[in-house]
């Protein structure tokens, strides 16, 4: 194929994406401040468009969740967080950016936990939501008390910078929905490591669970053992011993996401990282004293 | 006495005066230049003088040591230390007598002293093989340094005449402000001379052929606050370009075609140079050729012999120095090194032979009439300087005539280097004595006022004209002769014929023009020019004694060596010539002698008895009067046919060069600024705008590469 | 129940369902979202919030992979990731804080001073100039006995 | 239990990097008592936290000579090759960093920004030893956050915050594209160990896999071009240079380049199935990127550099054009053609950045210690004369300038030589290109680095002389150029 015909093709076959990411982009662009001090347009039909432009996209992959409870949490939250996403970067109050960007935080937490990972989400909203956003404000109040300052009434290069954006999302959209990449999963655990496991976790006898799916659910035992014994097939065709962060590995009793799991991983595997982290953290803090303007002697 | 001298220089010993020959020079070079200006001062002259006493006396006992020392019949009294290193294969070896000289001596490794495998008792030879110096391909050059007779003679004649005219240089450059300069540079000098003489390889040679164009240019322009000084040096400097490349393209084909630099390779092997000369017939021709061009331009031969008068800017010791005893016999040295390359190209030799005619002919004619003392003499080196061509290009005449030939060209520089130092140096002591005035016109009637001067003059003159017993009449004899012989012998003889009229002719305008200025300046009555005050001085001790060692050299020089012959048999010895007998040449002698006498008696009767007559005779041949004064225009028609074209051609190249080049040049440079100039907006300080960049290149990086994927 | 795709696949190369690729692209689209508002939007504290939400998009990348892979070091790894961003807002509001003290303004085109000696300055709006008509006037109390002025359509308070 | 083993077995293996963030969060945690409420300090703290950083270097130093090598380990830590020699280069150039930092810094800060200094050597070198997308993660961070510091800390004025507030904000935003690739990265390879990277990518052929990975790389490489200063990632370098003290500016000349290279060559061989990066041979499409974006680099850099007049911009500007020549080695890095070594490449620029660093770190230091507190040397103009001034900052910036323009005998004419062979022998038609252009770059720069020299010899001297401040940083980068 020559490239014109790939490219017709590749319009052809994404069409309903790409006709919802143009629709989202006017959206985008409808509601972004001007170059100058304009007055705002009116956010109904910028926020029309996003939300169409949302929904194509979204709708596009033509796919749904097993559960339906599921497929309905995903579309609000996705809606909700792209939305509110698109209504941070244009809203013209600084105020109202930091409480959508609060909203797309609350509904990624929500996609997290579709995701497995309750944890995370209730990390996620405590941090950004209980003191990042909260934090951002009471800067916001001191820094604009006066009310509207011209700098959030304009924006700078906004179609172009959105093409490109779009550009970007486009290409991973339009790659993955039309050859959805295969991903390489980890070969299963095979006797000796799970052996090593097994020692080390001693009541994770049971191996690993699939986690694949929406499962947050245990498998039987017997289909358990039946995916063992492929696996063991599997692992005889003269692999190289898979190299495996082991305590990062779901099991039964662990799954993904798990607040034990977690534990595991973290202070097994990434038990350096976590310290590293800490010192980062550390840094961090006394960095943020440094920069702090110092105070005269005996003033609070 | 050959024997018992060398017999008490063991290789050591020998090694050491060999490397001290051209080192006490070089550190006398860098002490002076380094300490001269601020430490030295008025004592500048210290370090000179006794690196070039050392220089000399090392010289004067390897001159002496040479004939036994090297010979392998000889081998017997040279102390057995030494006696494994001269071996047969000719490659160094590193004996036990070395261990102990290389310890001494640790700046030059692996050296050894070898007598060549090929010396024998005709051609002894000490031969330093040096550290390699340049690798090029299957060249390779080291500081190889190779003593045999032509060497030995010349380092000699160098080192002593040097000698003399720094111990005069010291007194009539007492109080110039660049005392500590000029002895560095006469050091340089000189080291520079001694290593293209103990040169044994093409590639050393021509890089201290280049160190002497460089002394000599930084000792004519000493007073480079004078133009004409500063131009007078750059003349030096480009007229010798002309020779050296001549030189260096004879290099390279001696390279390409023999494989190799060393003179013992080339000029030692003659069978491989008759090979190449079958195989090849214009090879050697052409090498020769481009080798004289060498040597043209260094020994000021026509038409490049127009720098040398124009030297004469420099102090008077300088032309002494350079340009009449040492310098410009590196052309004639060349020339004589090479003649087994000359051998096979006897077309070359008559053009050598007729090119030291025509020069020394114009060179005479053009001395006859300049009122310049000093230019007289200069005109009269350059008269000189052909007939020492003549006599080396006489080879051509047929093989036998060739060893003769060069003996007396050699015998000729050698003999002249003395008187004509001579004639320099009391030239420079009247100049000193009549401040700086030069012209004979301004001053005559000097030999009350000065007698020492007078008489060292006298003695220079009659050698130089040819006077019988003095130096330059046995010398002159061997050339005329061995004309004689090469008119009467050989293909060329009508040529030769002519030859032999033009040297006749010139011994006697020599003869008439050294006598002319002689009577010019110290006879007739007393007059000093103003510059002078109002009583000459006559020289102070420290530049009469140098007259007057000079003045006996050049008397007595002749008489020592001249009729025993043993500069030729000594001379004979040089790798590439053949032995032969020399004798006596009586009807020679007295034709010359006559010839002499007869100019003396012109120029008496012309300027002693009746002054008027030259007038008169000028004014009858106005013409060539005027042509000869002029020097026949020669510097006019060089700046006619070739400097103005050149000028013209230089001036289309600046207007091709600001029109085309410069505008191409000017807005290729442009681009970066206008380039930059476009970029810088991208700068503009607003962090957004530059993450904006960002975020496009990573756009444009992702596409590109799914692309190209 | 479904069988999990994974175990189907001989090589260890599954293809990622569709309803999962979904919420990368969400993913990617919240990246993308940020991105946009980080390049375009001239508030100070924006900017930051623009770059936490780009890391949103990483995290819910992340967080899906970790899914799919079945492993928990995709959360790890978030957590690291929200250590990092925690860090990184703390030292954002300490320095915005210094930077506000000396330009009595967030806006980041104040920060210019440092660029090519020869480039014009970017212009920067009169903050005055537009209090009025960005959130329209602030309601005040007519003088008595005059009609209240009707407020352009345009210049309505936003909500 | 083999999988706690690891972990304790990995602790032995970063005991240089332990020894440096512990004495971190010793002067961290310890510093502000020392300090009173106002910022006052005794004179001369300093000096006791400079020797506290030398001898904690020094102690790594020791460390790292006895840190044994361990190839193919599958924990959290690899000490390879590269690591090793990385670790080296990195301690000893945070030495010669401290020394210039000594007299640079208050007393009252001077804990800090020592601190910093050692997080940021830990940073690189746990970069180097990670054998995981986390661990080069959080070494990258633990470059940049102290990083921030550092920049901020320098001065107290407008331009040094105007400084930090540029590089945080391009920073966070080249992260975050660092980050979003590598999620890609470990969502399509399964884990985030490199090693298992490493293995799932020769086993499946990752180099061949899914677009999506080439997306993935393409963002990385673009967040990392960042630290690399290529263009167009490179914007802050002029500014951060031009506002930032000299001894802030020597730092981030030179770490963001070492640890951008490390970076690259940590997640790509892995990404490519190649256990060691000399193997590494990335796709035509990656090729062409790195060639690309090596000849823009070079070029804008030195074109801009020309028309500067403030020195630290024309700095800045040479060393994009310096991290430009870094990738023309790392384009040519996976040979690919028959009988090159694919290591070549690499070699070069593993050798040309320490050769950089101590060129770039010289010349600062002879910048800093030739100016004073009262009037640095910004402008081109304040260098005139200032041979007669400072002679010896003078001559070591000349011996620097020297190296940076590539001329012979110096360490930096080897380096580019060695770059323009490793390209040239490559033989193919794009590596010549390079090795082309390359050359064509040096003699571009080498005239602005000889003005420089020229400026500081042969012009009148505008410069009031003043007490010499911090002799012992030039020395000490001269001592180690001419060794």
């Amino acid at each position: 194929m020559s490239g014109s015909e790939q490219l017709t093709a590749l319009l052809q076959n994404n069409s309903v994406a790409i006709v919802s990411m143009a629709l989202w982009i006017f959206g985008i662009l409808w509601m972004m401040p001007g170059r100058k001090v304009t007055p705002s347009r009116g956010v109904i039909p910028g926020l029309v468009l996003t939300l169409t432009g949302v929904a194509g996209l979204l709708l596009s992959f033509n796919a749904v969740y097993a559960d339906v409870s599921e497929e309905v949490m995903f579309w609000a939250f996705s809606i909700i967080a792209l939305v509110c996403a698109t209504l941070m970067i244009t809203a013209r109050n600084p105020v109202y950016a930091a409480l959508f960007f609060a909203l797309a935080t609350l509904s990624t937490c929500g996609l997290f936990m579709l995701q497995n990972a309750p944890f995370l989400a209730a990390a996620t909203v405590i941090v950004y939501a209980g003191a990042v956003i909260v934090t951002f404000l009471f800067v916001i109040m001191l820094a604009q008390q006066s009310g509207a300052a011209g700098y959030d009434q304009t924006a700078g290069r906004a179609a172009p910078t959105v093409l490109a954006s779009f550009v970007l999302l486009g290409t991973v959209s339009v790659l993955v929905s039309m050859a959805p990449p295969e991903i390489s999963t980890v070969p299963p655990v095979d006797d000796s490591l799970r052996l090593a496991g097994a020692a080390t976790a001693g009541e994770d006898a049971a191996g690993t669970a699939p986690g694949g799916g929406a499962s947050m659910r245990i498998a039987p035992v017997d289909e358990l053992l039946a995916q063992e014994a492929a696996a063991a097939a599997a692992a005889e065709a003269n692999k190289p011993e898979p190299v495996v962060n082991l305590l990062s590995r779901a099991t039964v009793s662990h799954p993904v996401g798990s607040m034990k799991g977690l534990g595991r991983s973290l202070f097994g595997d990434y038990l350096f990282a976590v310290e590293l982290a800490g010192t980062i953290l550390l840094i961090a803090c006394i960095g943020a004293i440094a920069i702090a303007p110092r105070r005269e002697e005996g003033a609070l | 006495m050959s024997e018992t001298i060398s017999s008490m220089l063991p290789p050591d010993l020998l090694l050491l005066l060999l490397i001290l020959i051209p080192g006490a020079p070089l550190v006398s070079a860098i002490v002076t230049a380094v300490f001269g200006p601020k430490l030295l001062r008025c004592r500048s002259h210290l370090p000179c003088w006794s690196a070039l006493a050392v220089s000399f006396i090392c010289s004067l006992l390897v001159l002496l040591a040479l004939p036994t020392a090297a010979d392998p019949n000889a081998l017997d009294v040279i102390p057995p230390a030494a006696s494994s290193a001269p071996d047969e294969s000719g490659e160094p070896v590193a004996g036990d007598g070395q261990a102990a000289d290389q310890q001494e001596l640790p700046a030059i490794a692996a050296v050894d002293i070898q007598s060549s495998s090929r010396s024998t008792a005709a051609s002894p030879e000490l031969i330093v093989v040096g550290p390699t110096w340049l690798e090029l391909g299957q060249m390779s050059v080291g500081f190889d340094l190779r003593v045999d007779s032509i060497s030995a003679i010349m380092l000699a004649m160098v080192t002593g005449v040097s000698l003399l005219v720094a111990l005069f240089g010291s007194g009539y450059m007492h109080g110039d402000g660049g005392y500590p300069r000029f002895f560095a540079a006469v050091s340089g000098f000189v080291f520079s001379m001694c290593m293209l003489v103990m040169a044994n390889n093409f590639v050393l040679l021509f890089f201290f052929w280049e160190m002497v164009g460089l002394c000599s240019y930084l000792l004519i322009g000493f007073w480079f606050h004078k133009p004409s000084a500063a131009a007078a040096s750059r003349k030096a400097f480009v007229v010798n370009r002309i020779g050296d490349f001549g030189l260096i393209m004879a290099i390279f084909l001696i390279l390409t075609r023999f494989g190799s630099v060393s003179f013992s390779d080339v000029l030692g092997n003659p069978g491989m140079i008759a090979d190449l000369a079958a195989a090849d017939e214009t090879l050697l021709p052409l090498i020769c050729f481009c080798l004289f061009l060498g040597a043209m331009g260094k020994s000021a031969q026509f038409p490049l012999q127009v720098w040398l008068p124009d030297a004469m800017e420099g102090p008077t010791p300088v032309s002494a120095l350079i340009h009449a005893a040492t310098m410009v016999t590196a052309g004639i040295y060349l020339v004589a090194r090479c003649t087994p390359l000359f051998m096979f190209a006897p077309d070359v030799q008559v053009l050598v032979s007729a090119t030291g005619a025509i020069t020394s002919l114009i060179a005479a004619l053009i001395a006859l009439t300049q009122t310049d003392l000093k230019r007289v003499l200069a005109y009269s080196t350059v008269s000189q300087l052909g007939f020492m061509f003549m006599a080396l290009g006489c080879g051509a005449a047929g093989a036998e005539v060739t060893t003769p030939a060069v003996t007396a060209g050699m015998f000729h520089l050698f003999t002249h280097a003395y008187f004509k130092a001579l004639l320099f140096l009391a030239a420079g002591s009247v100049m000193h004595a009549m401040g700086d005035v030069i012209d004979m016109r301004y001053f005559s009637g000097l030999r009350k006022a000065l007698p020492i001067t007078h008489w060292t003059f006298l003695v220079g003159a009659a050698a130089l004209a040819g006077v019988p017993l003095l130096a330059g009449f046995w010398s002159k004899d061997e050339i005329l002769a061995v004309l004689g012989t090469a008119s009467s012998t050989g293909n060329y003889q009508s040529i030769f014929r002519i030859i032999r009229i033009v040297a006749t002719v010139t011994a006697l305008l020599t003869a008439f023009y050294t006598f002319r200025a002689y009577f010019m300046t110290f006879w007739g009555e007393e007059r000093f020019p103003v510059e002078a005050g109002h009583h000459p001085h006559e020289a102070t001790p420290i530049m009469a004694w140098p007259l007057r060692i000079l003045a006996v050299c050049a008397a007595l020089i002749g008489l020592a060596v001249g009729p025993t012959h043993q500069f030729q048999t000594y001379l004979q010895r040089t790798v590439g010539l053949k032995p032969y007998e020399a004798h006596f040449h009586l009807d020679v002698m007295v034709m010359s002698a006559v010839i002499a006498i007869a100019g003396i008696t012109l120029a008496w009767s012309f300027y002693v008895v009746s002054p008027a007559v030259p007038a008169r005779i000028a004014g009858m041949l106005a013409p060539f009067y005027l042509l000869s004064q002029k020097k026949f225009f020669l510097d006019e028609i060089l700046y006619g046919i070739v400097v103005a074209p050149l000028k013209i051609f230089g001036r289309i190249c600046v207007f091709f060069d600001r029109a085309v080049i410069d505008c191409l040049i000017d807005s290729l440079a442009t681009v970066p600024a206008s380039v930059s100039g476009l970029l810088k907006n991208f700068q503009g300080g607003v962090v957004t705008s530059y993450a904006g960049v960002m975020w496009f290149g990573a756009v444009a990086a992702v596409v590109v590469a799914l692309s190209l994927f | 129940m479904e069988v999990s795709p994974m175990l189907d696949a001989a090589d260890g190369l599954v293809r990622i369902p569709a309803e999962d690729l979904r919420t990368l692209v969400v993913g990617a689209a919240l990246f993308a979202i940020g991105a946009i508002g980080f390049l375009t939007r001239r508030n100070l504290i924006l900017l930051i919030l623009c770059g936490e939400l780009m890391l949103h998009g990483v995290s819910l990348s992340l967080v899906t992979f970790g899914k799919l892979q079945n492993n928990n070091e995709g959360q790890a790894f978030t957590i690291f990731l929200l250590t990092i961003a925690a860090c990184e807002a703390g030292l954002a509001l300490a320095l915005v804080l210094a930077l506000y003290r000396s330009a009595r303004s967030l806006d980041v085109r104040l920060w210019t001073e440092l660029r090519e000696a020869d480039v014009a300055l970017a212009p920067i709006d009169a903050p005055a100039a537009v209090a009025a008509s960005s959130y329209g006037e602030i309601p005040k109390l007519t003088p008595a006995g005059a009609e209240p002025a009707e407020l352009p359509r345009r210049n309505k308070p936003r909500k | 239990m083999p999988a706690f083993d690891q972990l304790n077995q990995a602790a032995g293996l970063i005991i240089p990097e332990i020894i440096l963030i512990a004495t971190v969060c010793i002067m961290f945690l310890t510093a502000p008592f020392l300090v009173t409420e106002t910022g006052q300090a005794s004179p001369g703290l300093r000096h006791r936290w400079g020797i506290l950083t030398l001898l904690s270097i020094g102690c790594a130093v020791y460390a790292w000579i006895k840190s044994p090598l361990t190839d193919g380990a599958v924990g959290p830590f690899e000490i390879d090759a590269l690591a090793w020699y990385v670790r080296g280069v990195t301690l000893s150039t945070g030495a010669l960093l401290a020394l210039l930092l000594w007299d640079q810094t208050e007393d009252s800060i001077a804990a800090e920004v020592f601190a910093c200094l050692l997080a940021v050597l830990a940073g690189v070198n746990l970069v180097s030893v990670a054998n995981d997308l986390i661990g080069v993660f959080l070494g990258l961070e633990l470059v940049s956050i102290p990083t921030y510091l550092l920049l901020y800390l320098g001065r107290d004025d407008w331009q040094s915050r105007e400084v930090t507030i540029k590089y945080f904000l391009l920073s966070i935003f080249s992260s975050a594209l660092v980050l979003f690739g590598l999620a890609w990265v470990y969502g399509l390879a399964g884990s985030t160990n490199l090693a298992a990277i490493t293995q799932t990518a020769a086993l499946t052929g990752a180099a061949n896999g899914h677009q999506m990975l080439t997306v993935a790389l393409v963002l990385i490489l673009c967040g990392i071009s960042f630290r690399l200063t290529a263009v167009p990632f490179h914007f802050y370098a002029p500014d951060v240079f031009q506002g930032t003290t000299p001894s802030a500016a020597a730092m981030l000349s030179f770490i963001p380049k070492v640890v951008g290279v490390v970076a690259l060559l940590q997640i790509f061989p892995a990404c490519y199935g190649s256990l060691q990066p000399g193997d590494w041979i990335p796709t035509s499409a990656l090729r062409w990127l790195l060639a690309v974006m090596s000849i823009i680099t070079m070029t804008v850099g030195n074109m801009m550099a020309l028309r500067q007049k403030s020195v630290l911009r024309l700095l800045a500007w040479s060393s994009i054009s310096h991290g430009g020549y870094m990738l023309v080695g790392l384009a040519v890095s996976g040979g690919a053609a028959p009988g090159a070594s694919a290591s070549t490449g690499l070699a070069a620029v593993l050798f040309y950045l320490p050769v950089y660093g101590i060129m770039s770190i010289g010349i600062f230091a002879a910048l800093s210690s030739a100016g004073t507190k009262l009037r640095p040397l910004r402008a081109l103009e304040d260098l005139h004369g200032l041979s007669q001034i400072r002679p010896a900052q003078a001559l070591a910036m000349t011996v620097c300038l020297f190296g940076m323009g590539g001329l012979p005998p110096t360490g930096g004419f080897f380096g580019k030589l060695n770059l323009f062979f490793a390209a040239w022998k490559e033989n193919t038609e794009l590596s010549r290109t390079l090795a082309v252009i390359l050359a064509v770059n040096a003699v571009i720069a080498a005239t602005y680095y000889l003005r420089i020299i020229g400026l500081m010899y042969f012009e009148q001297s505008t410069v009031s002389t003043e007490k010499e401040s911090g002799q012992i940083a030039p020395i000490a980068a001269l001592n180690s150029e001419s060794a």
